[in-house]
């Protein structure tokens, strides 16, 4: 692994920490206090808050992820070089696409 | 050369703490990895399927993807844990005992995560 | 206590299979001191690398029961588990024979590493005057006795896994320097250990610093090259 | 056919005189091919890593060269070669700054920052450089590095067999090999050949040094027809462990600061005798102690080992564990508690005074052939001070390397080798494989023992001709004895059986020099000679051998520098 690798796979980890977090937390109040995904999504649709917070959580997983990834492909794999970076870069693009998607789709 | 296999001599290392530690964080990862695009995926299909919520609102009633989504949960509370462990090592300074604190508090958190998460859902 | 220890012990190099042999318990009895009773009284043949017997070369390290282990100083009863043991070349490097590897390519990585000090003064000059409880200074004293054995590198999956990971003893050096502030080599050692397979190949195993029979902690030497070369990439000093 | 290689400079040995000496002579002249080949690794073979101590040098405020001259010279009972001590004392400090400022060894440091110079025993000045009690490693790991990273060539696991002549006789022409590895043979012609294998009393049943070690050095050297001097000098150390003839532990040390810091000594009723023998008790010097433990083993007071104790509980075992970490832990993986209860202690071989004779500027009298390290022979005389042996083999190794490179400067050529030698040399080595049968394990067992009771810590004619009759038993036992053909590479029972005649060649000639001095020296002691004898004719032994005979005789000691009496230092230095 490089160090610019390294310090974006770092650095969006640790920025996913309360993203995570929050999400963790919204799920498990939210089941507590009995609401249905649809009511979450009633409050979630057409709010600039959520998408960025959704939009960012997803640009953030798809580089961890990617990186990682491609971290365990070359230690696991018999990939190596570009087709290393091959791997990360479509795992990446696909991960952000389907995640704006499906954030489009919450949000609306 | 570079596999997973295991040379042919015995590996009782790989029964310690630290590194089934670091095992669980990679493969809670990758596991990560590879169910994330399908929750991407089936969310964006559920809703754009169906002009209202409704079809979406089964879909999540169905028992598998209840499964589905708790497992999503767990490995996302697991890798959390997991993650933040790896950032303290590599970031704050190293104190005798912090190590260890460091792995229970993964231990237990995953635990904790993994009840409260299954007695919700 | 009983009285015999199986021992199965690796004959042969990358291809070879191990063999059991009994040799009489006794007390004060190394796994050093089994391996060397095989040699002198059942198979004279066998293949092992010993030279300082009280743990300061690291010629000695060996795979007991699954652990890299300096076998010089270990006691037979802390490892043999019902009087069974098992005896192999230490992991990670090619075998010469039996139990004797070849340690070049651990040296090589030393090498790699920048683990070599470059001076700023000479023969000619007075030694540097640094106070023992600088901060620095205690990092290198922390890191410092490394035997070079090679039990870190044999533990290490990292190791395993990415043949062109530097490994942990390697870095370990190269942390000791980074914090010497006689020498003159930093700016290249820290683009050397920032490079492919450099310290951000670790992935916290942790199994190096669990095992190092120096109680050395590489893990945690290497999360320092790990902060000290994103601090130098962040102020522009590495490209 | 045999593998054959072609070199500038070949050094035997990577200890801290053989990786000096490649050091030196590639900053001499970067173009010179050098070659450094050793038996183990290089720089994890041999004693120069297994240093605790550390490094005697003039260098604190308020010491001189002069004063560590003298500690040399009255330590060593006015034997050494004073020429050499001279230029041990004064370069010593060239070479511990050399260590620090370009090679990166990092020694520990006074509160202020300053170096720190610890106490050893024999000397009238803390000046023992070092970095914790694992000073060796640190020296070692930092040369080794530095070889390393300069094109040196590596040949290890390659052992040395034999110095081959050029045709004439009087020049080295190259030396022969056996590749431990492949188990093959092979010839490395050289213009320059530095021997620094180390010394290293290995053929006693107790001993410190590593267990690469075992006078190929000097056996090699006395085949070529090379005089060794002061070889009936061989240093104990009083306390090594004694955990049984089984581990490999046994002989190894344990710490002088033990006894310093108020450790006890205990027979067989846990009594203390040391008092019995000098009034200092336990904190007695090194040859004192170790007579005197000796003794009390003799008189048959010993522990069920045949040893005897030290005891550290008195001092509290909180203390002990906490000032003595690392001895407690070897300790406690021998099966000893040395914080609380006793340990079997045992007096321990540990270096060779004695070696081969050379300038001062390392070379020998055969063209071609230097000498550095624990197999030169001069500097220490009697008794060696704690801390001068890595001096000693740093400061020459160094000069070897640059002695080397001037006089390939100057025309030192290679030259062509006597091939009937080479092939001599090549039969001795097969003999084992031409035997049936033997036991080698028996052999070695007996001459231990035979050299322990006979020609160890006090001597006397009748065990030393007892001696010298049983090392002919033993060698025409071996040249008896086989080793099995199925399998040549990395074969430790045909190291052992060549180690075994190395160190058969060289007990002969330590028993003979032991017999020649009619006197009690420093570690030599003869029971009928107990008193040092009139030290203005001081006269060192030389022993060479001519015609397959040893030829033993001696020389006067030159007082080229301060004569018995006399010193160097100034009246008020020397009051203090
Ligand atoms: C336990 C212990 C503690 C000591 N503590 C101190 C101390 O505190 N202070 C001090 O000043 N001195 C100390 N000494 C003494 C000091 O270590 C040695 O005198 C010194 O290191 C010798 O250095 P050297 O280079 O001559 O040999 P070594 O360092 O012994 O190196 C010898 C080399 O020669 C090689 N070799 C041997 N035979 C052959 C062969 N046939 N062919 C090829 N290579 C061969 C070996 O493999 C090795 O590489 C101690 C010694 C011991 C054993
Ligand atoms: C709060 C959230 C997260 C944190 C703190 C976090 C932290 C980390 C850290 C520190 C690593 C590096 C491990 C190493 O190389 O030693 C890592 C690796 C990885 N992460 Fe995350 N991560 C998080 C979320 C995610 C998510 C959502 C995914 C899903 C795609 C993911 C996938 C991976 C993968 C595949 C690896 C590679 C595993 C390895 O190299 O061993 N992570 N993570
Ligand atoms: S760090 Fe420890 S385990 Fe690794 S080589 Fe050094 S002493 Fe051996
Ligand atoms: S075991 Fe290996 S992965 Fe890192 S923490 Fe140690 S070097
Ligand atoms: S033989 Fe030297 S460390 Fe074990």
């Amino acid at each position: 692994m490089t160090l610019r690798l390294y310090l974006l796979q770092r650095v969006t980890a640790a920025l996913m920490v309360p993203l995570i977090a929050a999400h963790l937390a919204v799920i498990i109040y939210a089941s507590h206090s009995g609401l249905s995904a649809a009511e979450i999504l009633g409050r979630t649709r057409g709010s600039v808050g959520w998408a960025a917070f959704y939009g960012l959580f997803v640009l953030l997983v798809s580089v961890h992820g990617a990186i990682g990834v491609r971290s365990v492909a070359a230690d696991w794999t018999p990939l190596r070089g570009r087709a290393l970076g091959a791997l990360m870069w479509v795992f990446g693009l696909l991960l952000f696409l389907l995640g704006a998607r499906a954030v489009h789709a919450v949000i609306g | 050369m570079s596999s997973l296999a295991q040379n042919q001599h015995n590996a009782a290392y790989r029964g310690d703490l630290f590194w089934i530690a670091a095992m669980i964080h990679r493969i809670s990862g990758l596991l990560l990895a590879c169910f994330l695009p399908l929750h991407f995926l089936a969310l964006g299909l559920a809703i754009e399927g169906e002009a209202t919520f409704d079809g979406f609102l089964k879909w999540t009633q169905q028992p598998l993807v209840k499964l589905a989504e708790t497992g999503l949960v767990f490995l996302l509370a697991v890798h959390l844990f997991g993650g933040i462990r790896v950032l303290v090592i590599e970031n704050l300074a190293w104190r005798p005992g912090q190590k260890r604190m460091a792995s229970l508090a993964v231990g237990t958190a995953a635990v904790i995560a993994a009840i409260f998460i299954l007695r919700l859902l | 206590m009983d009285d015999v220890i199986t021992v199965s012990i690796w004959r042969g190099r990358s291809e070879g299979r191990y063999v059991t042999y009994e040799v009489p318990r006794l007390d004060s009895q190394t796994v050093l001191d089994v391996v060397t009773y095989v040699q002198r009284q059942v198979d004279p043949t066998l293949s092992y690398r010993f030279a300082c017997r009280v743990g300061v070369c690291g010629s000695c390290a060996m795979t007991v029961n699954g652990r890299p282990r300096w076998t010089c100083r270990t006691h037979v009863s802390k490892v043999a588990a019902d009087n069974r043991l098992e005896i192999g070349p230490l992991a990670n490097l090619p075998v010469v024979k039996d139990l004797a590897t070849d340690m070049t390519e651990f040296f090589e990585k030393w090498q790699r590493a920048k683990g070599v000090f470059s001076p700023t003064a000479t023969r000619n000059d007075t030694v540097a005057q640094i106070r023992p409880d600088a901060a620095a200074r205690v990092a290198v004293d922390k890191a410092i006795e490394c035997i070079n054995c090679g039990v870190c590198y044999a533990a290490c999956d990292s190791v395993r896994w990415n043949p062109d990971y530097l490994g942990p003893a390697a870095l370990n050096r190269a942390w000791t320097l980074v914090n010497d502030e006689r020498d003159a080599n930093n700016g290249e050692r820290l683009a050397a250990v920032a490079a492919n397979g450099g310290c951000h190949s670790c992935h916290t195993h942790q199994s190096c610093e669990q095992h190092c029979p120096q109680a050395i902690n590489p893990t945690a030497s290497i999360a320092g090259l790990k902060r000290r070369t994103i601090g130098a990439f962040l102020r522009g000093e590495m490209k | 056919m045999i593998e054959q290689l072609e070199t500038d400079i070949l050094i035997l040995g990577a200890g801290g005189a053989g990786l000096f000496a490649a050091l030196h002579a590639h900053q001499a002249n970067a173009g010179l091919d050098i070659t450094v080949a050793a038996k183990g690794l290089l720089g994890k073979s041999g004693c120069t890593r297994m240093v605790q101590g550390g490094y005697n040098v003039a260098l604190h405020k308020g010491d001189s060269v002069e004063r560590h001259f003298m500690d040399t010279i009255e330590g060593g009972k006015w034997l050494p070669h004073q020429q050499l001590a001279w230029t041990l004392v004064t370069k010593a400090v060239e070479r511990v700054q050399e260590l620090e400022n370009e090679v990166g060894c990092f020694f520990d440091r006074n509160p202020d920052g300053s170096l720190h110079g610890k106490a050893f025993a024999g000397q009238t000045f803390d000046r023992t450089v070092h970095k914790g009690d694992l000073t060796g490693i640190e020296i070692i790991n930092r040369l080794m590095e530095q070889v390393w990273a300069r094109p040196i060539r590596r040949l290890e696991e390659y052992r040395a067999l034999a110095l081959i002549p050029d045709t004439s006789g009087k020049a080295v022409a190259g030396v022969l090999f056996l590749d431990v590895r492949r188990g093959t043979y092979s010839y490395v012609a050289a213009k320059a050949v530095l021997l620094a294998t180390g010394g290293g009393p290995t053929m006693y049943r107790y001993h410190t040094p590593s267990g690469d070690k075992s006078m190929d050095g000097l056996a090699m050297a006395l085949r070529f027809g090379l005089p060794l001097r002061d070889m009936e000098m061989v240093q104990f150390h009083p306390t090594g462990v004694l955990a049984g003839r089984h581990t490999r532990m046994t002989g190894t040390i344990i710490e002088e600061g033990l006894r310093g810091s108020g450790g006890y000594l205990l027979n067989n009723a846990k009594e203390r005798f040391m008092f019995a023998y000098d009034k200092r008790g336990e904190r007695a010097t090194r040859d004192i102690v170790s007579r005197s433990m000796f003794s009390e083993m003799r008189a048959g007071r010993t522990t069920p080992e045949g040893g005897l104790y030290i005891s550290m509980g008195h001092l509290g075992p909180e203390n002990v564990r906490r000032q003595f970490k690392g001895m407690v832990e070897r300790c406690a993986d021998c099966g000893f508690d040395l914080a609380g209860g006793l340990v079997e202690v045992v007096p321990t071989a540990h270096y060779m005074m004695g070696g081969v004779v050379c300038e001062v500027d390392t070379s020998t009298e055969v063209e071609g052939l230097y000498v550095a390290g624990e197999d030169a022979g001069g500097v220490h005389g009697a008794n060696r001070l704690g801390g001068n042996g890595v001096a000693n083999s740093t400061v020459f190794g160094g000069i070897a390397g640059e002695t080397m490179a001037a006089a390939i400067a100057k025309g030192l050529d290679r030259r062509a080798m006597d091939r009937s030698v080479l092939d001599a040399e090549i039969a001795r080595a097969e003999t084992p494989f031409q035997r049936k049968g033997g036991d080698l394990n028996r052999l070695r067992e007996t001459l231990l023992d035979m050299m322990w009771d006979d020609v160890g810590i006090i001597r006397e004619p009748v065990g030393l001709r007892r001696g010298l009759a049983a090392l002919g038993d033993i060698e025409s036992e071996l040249l008896a004895s086989g080793v099995a053909d199925d399998d040549r590479a990395f074969n430790l029972t045909w190291s052992d059986w060549l180690n075994l005649r190395s160190q058969v060649e060289i007990s002969k000639v330590i028993t003979e020099a032991a017999l020649k001095r009619e006197n009690s020296r420093g570690a030599h002691f003869r029971s009928d000679f107990p008193e040092p004898g009139d030290l203005e004719t001081s006269r060192f032994t030389v022993v060479r051998e001519r015609d397959g005979r040893l030829d033993v005789s001696d020389a006067p000691v030159a007082f080229t520098i301060v004569k018995p009496g006399e010193t160097l230092l100034k009246d008020q230095e020397a009051a203090e």
